[in-house]
């Protein structure tokens, strides 16, 4: 077991488990804590993969920015405390069923798809994952998505500021 | 590293995020395990790009970066999150504004 | 003579026209002249047509203009004056035309509007008459045949305020309806196989037509004939048609009308001596429709009542006689009990007249010294229908009776026992009316008078009539020349000759006219002196019933019909057929009600649906192939 | 491309307004300048003439298809403008915003009508989806429209989610996000990967959840009913007409390629079913008129899923004819539904009497919506039946679909009878004269393209 | 052009009487109209120059379908019928007050512009179009003027019918697709390529929506509430006129299209509509409202028009295509009375009525005669028709022309009691002091007995004018 494989295991065990606890937390701000967790070891995982420039962003943007917006609402509601108002136990079997019965399927379904079965990731190499090849490619080829995502920023600022804002 | 394992991985983590969706009722948390369900996918297209084998891609000028779509397409699914986060926020802390309460089944007007 | 035939029914038509259009507008007077005077021109032309049919100068068929011609089978509207039609044209214009001039005084007490109405009415009636007899094809008998129905429907309602009245008018149209539809069935028959309808062509043609073919075309219309003249089990009707106004018994339910089945199956001769079946079967109808309806006129105590009991028993004769292959001697009886039957109608029209509407013989008697006239035509009549000799009904019914005998013996045995009760019934009649003293009120006896002229003067023809009608067929063995049966030769000429030598024949005469004798004796005897007047018991109370027929049929037919009715409004339709297409719609809005309970307004449970759909959607994709076979093998 | 432009760049203009200007009313006439503007740029751009000439590779690939939708798309907007944008001002102080948003779904629209590659697809739905949660929130004050926008927006997000797994997984099978694939004949499932159709397969349930097809609409009443009647109407005809361009898009490339590993007709029979059944079945024992069309909406949803079903000449015509009647005679039904203080059946009660015109244009509307001929709604009826019918097979779902349409007739004219043969007291706002002349001219165009379809027709050909 | 400006007139009319407001000049109006429809009819009806009796024009190019209007014999009639009817109806109900007349009479005009096309059209899309269009004024005349329980009833019979319609627009596209040329046009119909298994289906899309509309047992709930629930007016029109429709889209198109599947299943059909005949009659014995007596006889009467259309026997259909004619003339007739009787003593029962001869004895002698005709009695119009039907039917089963025969019987039984209890025996309370009909219904009764008694005469004329449909058809039997 080489020092990649430890890690992946590794960075899997947490991330499947902090998303576990961002679940099951009672108080929110322990689940956002959680979820950061999370958001980090896939940020491992994309190191691993060799994609930096992602690994980077997702520390920034989630796990930084968004994040930290969460946190934010939570404290400015008060949340923190655990009374959240439970759903009744049957609502939550039937989602825990439901959860475990597509994650059978899509398991079982990527399974019987055959012809990925011997293709590896590969790990630790490769240079696609740098900024500098990545940013030539966001200014070439992906020219136009990337001017229209600044119309979605822009809806969404209006938005926030339109919902948000007290009359 | 078997692709397999990362799809697996993903398809975990994606489930946890349904079920977090299914099972909690404080509107945050169902977000935050949208967002759960969004880094997933992130990853697992992080670990396609990654694939040494696609299969059947003809186009020959993307040769030398195979793989970077993806990751770019990483890039902008986190820039839509981000846009998400600001408006699904402003909603639901309108939403608390108004009646106190974060829980998506505290307001039942609408239904039938 | 071209020019001719259509006048016979041209005339009534216009007096039907002119009387019903300008009904509130006539005096009683001029509505009188036109309805007999219609008439009576008709009978003049029909005088005139006859004696061209006699002279041999006469032309089959006269086509008026096409009246229904599709691919395959062409019908005209075609007049056929020949022997039989032309016969038959004396007496319905002949007797119709004394029953209008009877009617003018009988139904004088009539508003002017509904006087007028009574003669379009009859007009009408004799111009349906003479379109059946007329008629060159089935088709066109059939629209005089179903247009001589409504005319007894509207004239034996005639009095629409009574209820019972209009009910028997409906029975009369109802009955006579199910005897057209036999009547319908067989000309489709005909169509079918021959392509045509004309009588010309269907009987030179019998021979295309296979036994079956001719069996099943003469049983059905024979039904036609079953409730046209009143037979077994189609005869309740005519009892109750005496609802109508007297004169109309007299003409319809006597002389003519119910001798339209006569003329029918006597007019098929071509085809119903082709089918012994078909003969036996009206034989047997025939026989016992005489026997059965004799039987109940005994007991009868309503004078018209008996009258229509034994015109049934009559027509059952003629049937016989039909059956029997007697057409002539049918034929000569319809002739001779047209006379003497409509002359014991307008006679007990007459007394009715007379009692001021007193029907029931129980509250008459000793008419004899107030109604002399009517007396004595009366007796002649009853005479006549007993079959005493040299009276016309003699002849016509030995005739049948001695063909009877040829065919089958016991039909005679049978036939002498319902010319016995024939003359019983008729001479209790007459008895229990004429004879005795008066039983009825004081007030009615003051009134008591004879009848005008013109009530009498018809009754006096026709008794001449019923007294020398039969003189026209005088069979060899008494030494006639049998005119008649020549006369009709040619287009009867399917009638098997008489296989009887002349001792045989005259025996059966003997016994025959003993028989009548004697009974009508026995009853005049027994009730001259002590009429029956309480009410019967034992068999004479199922006599008087009726046999209960009519409970019968209602209990059998005409309620369950009625229950079927209400069970189709009230249940099948209601709740069956409206039920399930209500249904339908209720069944909607339930399932709307529950299944937008699904919208339950949780988003949880929306994305649990969504999740588990997801899943669904999964395993469909899975299992594509079974399910995309099951749903071909659908369509 | 130019659409895209300009209807981004109005909006930003717009923006600008609504802190330049103040007097309400302008901002209506400045997004119909907009409009006219973008109709024109858009029009120009079809026939070859372009301002600014954009080489979008293979994101954006224009066909004379997607013109004719985005004109259908721009004019029913403007319709739909001119018919409510007064009423849109009556909703709060952001009147400026909302036309800015408005001009960015139109241009999440324009890119859904001609992206060629999946991370556009996924872009144009994000633009189209964001500013109408917040349009469905904007009556903050209202709770209902308080729970709409958090359930549209959970709910949407969450599709969103399942929509990127999809494209994810596709990007796996492929690895390509081009909509085109150089596919070769080999291999398990004949040249198609599995992850392919898995990621096809999810792609679909969250493109049903767009185009609110059963048994994804769950979202559909409620928020449709939530959102102030104004954006519902916007939400429930353009949008919805978007995604279903971007679906049929999908499936007629991705779907038809795939068709050889997995039945997808058999599947769309089934989603059509059941929208159907839940649109249809639903939508009768409604009490409120609005949440009747919500349901409605669903079942109209149904029958433009015909068309994916089909993907023949008949459906790529037939939804751009059912998109446009649909879309005008759910604006004009809506436009009148404004007007009514109350949406309920009984709100409608006698209509007839006190406001004519308002009833009998409302008829055609719902006559058109119904599929009664001679109104454009049946000839979209007809074009979708005809896509299943030409094909020769599932006759039965073409059965039950017309079984269904009868069903719709139902609650439609529970509507007409409210107005016309029941009597009552409706309340309503002030019905201005133009209002009425712009609903009778709706009404018109209506009948016209009801009665004589070759007037557009030409316009249809690509 | 005469094809095209039958639709039009109507059309225009009835927009135009729309805008008018008042009461009196509406109606002159709408005769005025109604008259020059019947003109145009008339015209018609005696004309031979083929380019006048057709009309054809590109409609849709890209729908396959044309504007194709032609005047057959069968249409001769039937237009005829439609136009007729109408001057009549407005005629004898012309002293009924409604509310919004204009709207009234205009949607009156529509349904039958409605109606006219469905006669003229030879392009199924268009005929499919008229078929819905002569549908929705109906539907709106019936709903805002019925009766009491006007708007279930009529949205009942609304919902019923466009079901019926919608299965068979599904029928028209399959065949469309199975045309050789990819047209709607008539003689494409004709020649469409069906197997045998696709044939049945469609036929039976097909054939349903002209059974509900006809209607056939057990399609028919819909029809006695209509008839009952809408103002007399309009029944007249859907009874008199509309339910043709039907029975002409049989012979128009279902048996020519589908002659084999017409064939195969001609039996059950049949046995169906035989069926219906006596249940319809049996159910009519039990009435108690006139305007359900005769719905119910109506419905009988068409029991027998499809069983004989279905023996496949020329003749049925020669009965058939006259009787569609003479039973609108027949059942119009019937209705003013029923009409005639409601408004003056505001009843439909009959056990409130009776003795009405008395009181109304115009009145009366009319309705006997009408109801004469509705028993079929020979030299009445329907006699010929039912003759030639049974004929039909008889030829193709004798049991089965036998059993449906019995409803003949039945006919007499409750149009005899109708009768009855109407106008014979004593006046009632309500009776007590009736007076006769009025000039203006009297003047339409006549009419209409007139054309009873000379067609029932002289039936000839009408059976050469369609002579041809039904040679036409016979070709076509394989």
């Amino acid at each position: 077991m080489t020092a990649t494989e430890i890690l992946f295991w590794f960075l899997s065990a947490l991330a499947l488990f902090s998303a576990i606890m961002v679940l099951i937390s009672k108080n929110p701000v322990h689940s956002v804590l959680w979820l950061i967790v999370v958001f980090f070891s896939i940020s491992g995982h994309y190191i691993l993969l060799n994609a930096q420039f992602l690994a980077i962003v997702n520390l920034i943007v989630y796990a930084g920015a968004i994040m930290v917006l969460f946190l934010f609402v939570i404290m400015l509601m008060n949340l923190n405390s655990n009374n959240e108002p439970q759903r009744n136990s049957l609502i939550k079997l039937a989602g825990v069923v439901a959860g475990c019965l597509l994650l059978t399927v899509m398991v079982s379904a990527v399974r019987s798809a055959g012809e990925i079965s011997k293709s590896q990731a590969v790990m630790n190499e490769g240079d696609i994952g740098l900024i500098q090849n990545l940013g030539k490619i966001l200014f070439t080829d992906y020219v136009v998505p990337f001017e229209i995502s600044s119309v979605l920023f822009l809806s969404a600022m209006v938005g926030a500021v339109v919902i948000a804002k007290k009359e | 590293m078997p692709i397999q394992y990362y799809i697996i991985l993903a398809a975990a983590l994606f489930c946890i995020g349904v079920v977090g969706v299914l099972i909690r009722r404080n509107a945050i948390i169902i977000f935050m395990c949208i967002e759960l369900m969004l880094n997933s996918v992130n990853l697992l297209l992080v670990a396609f790009s990654k694939m040494q084998y696609t299969p059947a891609n003809g186009n020959k000028s993307l040769a030398l970066n195979i793989g970077s779509d993806a990751q770019i397409f990483v890039f902008f699914i986190m820039v839509v999150a981000a846009a998400e986060v600001s408006v699904g926020l402003a909603i639901i802390v309108m939403m608390y504004r108004n009646v106190h309460s974060t829980d998506v089944n505290f307001l039942n007007r609408l239904k039938n | 003579m071209g020019l001719m035939v259509y006048l016979v029914p041209l005339f009534p038509l216009l007096g039907f026209l002119l009387n019903g259009i300008f009904r509130k507008s006539l005096s009683k007077s001029l509505v009188g002249i036109i309805g007999c005077g219609s008439i009576l021109a008709s009978f003049i032309v029909s005088v005139i047509l006859f004696s061209e049919v006699m002279s041999g100068g006469a032309l089959a068929v006269q086509p008026l203009f096409q009246f229904i011609n599709v691919h395959d089978f062409k019908i005209d509207f075609a007049f056929q004056a020949d022997q039989l039609s032309s016969l038959f044209l004396l007496i319905i214009t002949g007797v119709g035309f004394l029953i209008h001039v009877y009617s003018t005084s009988y139904m004088h007490d009539e508003a002017e509007e509904h006087f007028a109405r009574y003669f379009s009415y009859l007009n009408l009636f004799v111009f349906s008459m003479l379109l059946l007899v007329l008629g060159a094809n089935y088709v066109i008998m059939f629209i005089g045949w179903e247009g001589v129905g409504l005319c007894s429907y509207l004239l034996i309602g005639y009095w629409f305020k009574n209820d019972g009245y209009n009910y028997a008018a409906k029975k009369a149209f109802v009955m006579n309806r199910i005897g057209d539809l036999g009547f319908l069935l067989g000309i489709f028959w005909l169509l079918s196989k021959l392509g045509t309808a004309n009588y010309s062509d269907v009987f030179a043609n019998v021979s295309h037509l296979s036994p079956t073919d001719i069996t099943g075309i003469t049983v059905l219309l024979f039904i036609g004939a079953m409730g046209k003249s009143a037979q077994i089990p189609l005869y309740t009707w005519l009892p109750d048609a005496m609802a109508g106004p007297t004169p109309v018994s007299a003409l319809i339910h006597a002389a003519t009308m119910v001798t339209a089945g006569i003329y029918m199956v006597a007019r098929s001769n071509a085809l119903y001596s082709l089918s012994a079946v078909a003969e036996n079967l009206v034989a047997v109808v025939g026989i016992a429709t005489a026997l059965f309806s004799a039987t109940i006129a005994i007991k009868q105590n309503d004078i018209k009542k008996v009258l229509a009991y034994s015109t049934v028993s009559q027509l059952g004769y003629m049937f016989l006689g039909l059956g029997v292959g007697a057409y002539t001697g049918s034929v000569f009886h319809v002739m001779t009990h047209a006379f003497f039957k409509a002359l014991l109608f307008l006679g007990a029209g007459s007394v009715i007249h007379a009692i001021h509407n007193q029907q029931d013989i129980r509250y008459m008697g000793g008419l004899k010294k107030y109604l002399p006239v009517t007396h004595l035509t009366f007796l002649i009549g009853c005479i006549a229908i007993a079959g005493i000799p040299p009276f016309s009904g003699f002849f016509s019914k030995d005739e049948i009776l001695a063909a009877a005998y040829a065919a089958n013996p016991i039909y005679w045995v049978l036939g002498v026992i319902g010319a016995g009760m024939t003359a019983f019934y008729m001479f209790r009649l007459y008895a229990t009316t004429f004879l005795g003293e008066f039983r009825g009120t004081e007030e009615q006896k003051h009134h008591l008078h004879e009848s005008p002229a013109a009530i009498t003067i018809p009754l006096i023809i026709l008794a001449v009539l019923a007294f020398a009608g039969g003189f026209v067929n005088v069979p060899e063995v008494l030494g006639g020349h049998e005119e008649l049966h020549h006369f009709l030769s040619p287009v009867l000429t399917t009638e098997p000759a008489h296989e009887l030598d002349h001792n045989t024949e005259l025996t059966l005469m003997g016994v025959s006219v003993i028989v009548a004798f004697l009974s009508g004796a026995f009853a005049l005897i027994k009730y001259s002196k002590k009429p029956e007047l309480d009410e019967p018991k034992g068999l004479g109370k199922v006599l008087a019933n009726k046999w209960y027929i009519d409970e019968l049929y209602d209990a059998m037919i005409v309620n369950p019909v009625i229950a079927l009715g209400s069970f189709f409004k009230n249940v099948i339709e209601k709740s069956g057929i409206d039920g399930f297409v209500n249904g339908i719609g209720t069944f909607i809005q339930y399932s709307s009600r529950r299944l937008r309970l699904v919208q339950n307004g949780k988003v949880g449970t929306y994305i649990l649906f969504m999740v588990f759909s997801m899943i669904v959607l999964w395993l469909i994709f899975w299992n594509q192939t079974t399910i995309t076979n099951f749903f071909q093998k659908i369509f | 491309m130019n659409a895209i432009i300009f209807s981004a760049g109005w909006g930003m203009v717009m923006m600008f307004c609504s802190f330049l200007i103040s007097n309400k009313s302008m901002y209506r006439h400045i997004a119909v300048i907009g409009l006219l503007l973008l109709l024109a740029v858009n029009i120009l751009e079809s026939g070859g003439t372009s301002v600014f000439h954009v080489d979008a590779g293979d994101m954006l690939v224009y066909t004379r298809f997607g013109y004719v939708f985005n004109s259908i798309a721009i004019a029913s907007t403007l319709i739909y403008v001119l018919l409510t944008g007064k009423d849109i001002e009556r909703l709060g102080n952001y009147v400026a915003e909302y036309f800015v948003l408005i001009f960015f779904v139109l241009c999440g629209v324009c890119i859904l009508s001609a992206y060629n590659n999946l991370l556009m697809l996924f872009i144009g739905i994000e633009i189209l989806s964001i500013p109408l949660y917040i349009l469905t929130g904007s009556d903050k004050r209202n709770l209902k429209s308080n729970e709409a926008a958090l359930k549209y927006f959970l709910m949407g997000s969450f599709s969103t989610g399942i929509m990127l797994m999809g494209i994810a997984l596709m990007y796996g099978g492929t690895g390509t996000f081009s909509l085109e694939v150089a596919r070769t004949e080999v291999g398990l499932y004949k040249g198609v990967s599995f992850l392919e159709i898995i990621g096809l397969l999810l792609l679909m349930v969250s493109m049903c959840f767009k185009v609110s097809a059963a048994p994804f609409h769950f979202w559909t009443p409620d928020v449709y009913d939530g959102a102030p009647a104004v954006f519902t109407s916007f939400m429930a005809t353009i949008v919805k007409a978007a995604g279903f361009i971007a679906f049929l898009k999908l499936c007629s490339v991705r779907m038809t390629a795939t068709s050889t590993a997995i039945d997808w007709q058999l599947l769309f029979a089934i989603i059509i079913i059941a929208t159907l059944l839940f649109g249809n079945i639903t939508a009768i024992f409604q009490q409120s008129v609005k949440r009747m069309l919500a349901y409605s909406s669903i079942a109209q949803a149904g029958f433009m899923l015909f068309a994916l079903f089909s993907l023949n000449e008949y459906a790529s015509k037939g939804l751009l004819l059912y998109a446009a009647a649909y879309s005008l005679a759910t604006i004009g039904v809506f436009a009148v539904l404004v007007k009514m203080k109350d949406v309920t059946f009984e709100g409608f009660n006698g209509l007839a009497k006190t406001q004519p015109v308002l009833a009998a244009s409302n008829t055609i509307f719902l006559l058109s919506l119904a599929g009664i001929p001679l109104t454009a709604g049946f000839l979209a009826k007809y074009y979708m039946l005809a896509s299943i019918i030409s094909t020769g097979h599932y006759i039965w779902l073409v059965v039950v679909a017309v079984l269904f349409a009868a069903v719709s007739v139902y609650y439609y004219f529970r509507v007409i009878q409210s107005m016309y043969f029941k009597t009552g007291e409706p309340q309503t706002e002030t019905i201005t004269k133009s209002f009425k002349i712009g609903l009778v001219v709706l009404a018109a165009i209506i009948i016209i393209i009801g009665v004589y379809p070759q007037a557009i027709f030409s316009w249809l050909y690509f | 052009m005469i094809a095209l400006l039958l639709i039009l007139v109507p059309v225009i009319g009835g927009l135009i009487t729309f805008s008018i407001k008042n009461e009196n000049s509406v109606k002159g109006f709408s005769i005025l109209v109604a008259v020059i429809t019947l003109i145009l009819a008339l015209t018609g009806l005696f004309s031979n120059d083929q380019s006048l009796l057709h009309f054809d024009a590109s409609w849709i190019p890209d729908l396959g379908t044309r504007i194709t209007l032609g005047l057959d014999g069968m249409s001769k009639m039937l237009a005829l019928l439609t136009a007729v009817s109408l001057p009549i109806i407005i005629t004898a109900t012309y002293k009924n007050t409604y509310a919004d007349a204009g709207k009234f009479y205009g949607l009156m005009f529509l349904c039958q512009a409605g109606m006219l096309g469905v006669f003229l059209s030879m392009d199924a899309l268009l005929f499919y179009f008229f078929w819905e269009l002569a549908l929705i004024p109906a539907y709106f005349l019936c709903s805002i003027w019925g009766g009491e329980k006007r708007i279930q009833v009529t949205f009942k019979f609304f919902i019923y019918t466009f079901v019926g319609s919608l299965l068979m627009l599904v029928a028209i596209l399959f065949i469309y697709f199975k045309t050789p040329d990819h047209s709607f046009a008539l003689q494409s119909f004709y020649h469409a390529n069906l197997t045998a298994s696709q044939a049945q289906w469609m036929f039976w899309l097909f054939f349903i929506a002209l059974a509900i509309k006809m209607p056939i047992f057990p399609f028919h709930t819909w029809q006695p509430d209509t008839y009952e629930q809408a103002p007399t007016a309009v029944t007249m029109l859907l009874s008199g006129v509309m339910v043709k429709m039907g029975v002409f889209a049989v012979i128009r198109w279902l048996l020519p299209i589908f002659p084999a599947a017409s064939q195969s299943n001609s039996s059950v059909i049949i046995t169906l509509s035989v069926i219906g005949m006596l249940y319809a009659s049996l159910i009519a014995m039990r009435q108690d409202d006139i305007k359900r007596l005769i719905a119910y006889s109506s419905m009988a009467h068409m029991g027998l028009m499809c069983a004989a259309l279905f023996a496949n026997q020329q003749v049925g259909i020669q009965g058939v295509l006259i009787q569609m004619f003479n039973h609108g003339i027949n059942i119009i007739g019937l209705w003013i009375v029923a009409d005639a009787i409601e408004k003056q003593l505001g009843t439909r029962k009959f056990s409130e009525l009776g003795g009405l001869a008395q009181k109304a004895p115009t009145l009366a002698v009319l309705f006997v005669v009408l109801c004469l005709a509705n028993v079929a009695l020979p030299l009445t119009n329907a006699f010929v028709g039912e003759f030639l039907m049974f004929n039909g039917l008889f030829r193709y089963n004798p049991v089965m022309a036998g059993i449906a025969g019995i409803s003949i019987i039945l006919a007499a039984v409750y149009t005899l009691n109708m009768i009855q209890k109407i106008f014979y025996g004593n006046t009632v309370a309500l009776t007590e002091n009736a007076h006769d009909s009025s000039f203006n219904v009297n003047v339409a009764l006549v009419i209409l007995v007139i054309v009873v008694i000379v067609l029932g005469v002289y039936p000839q004329p009408m059976i050469d004018l369609t002579q041809g449909n039904a040679n036409l058809f016979i070709t076509k039997i394989p």
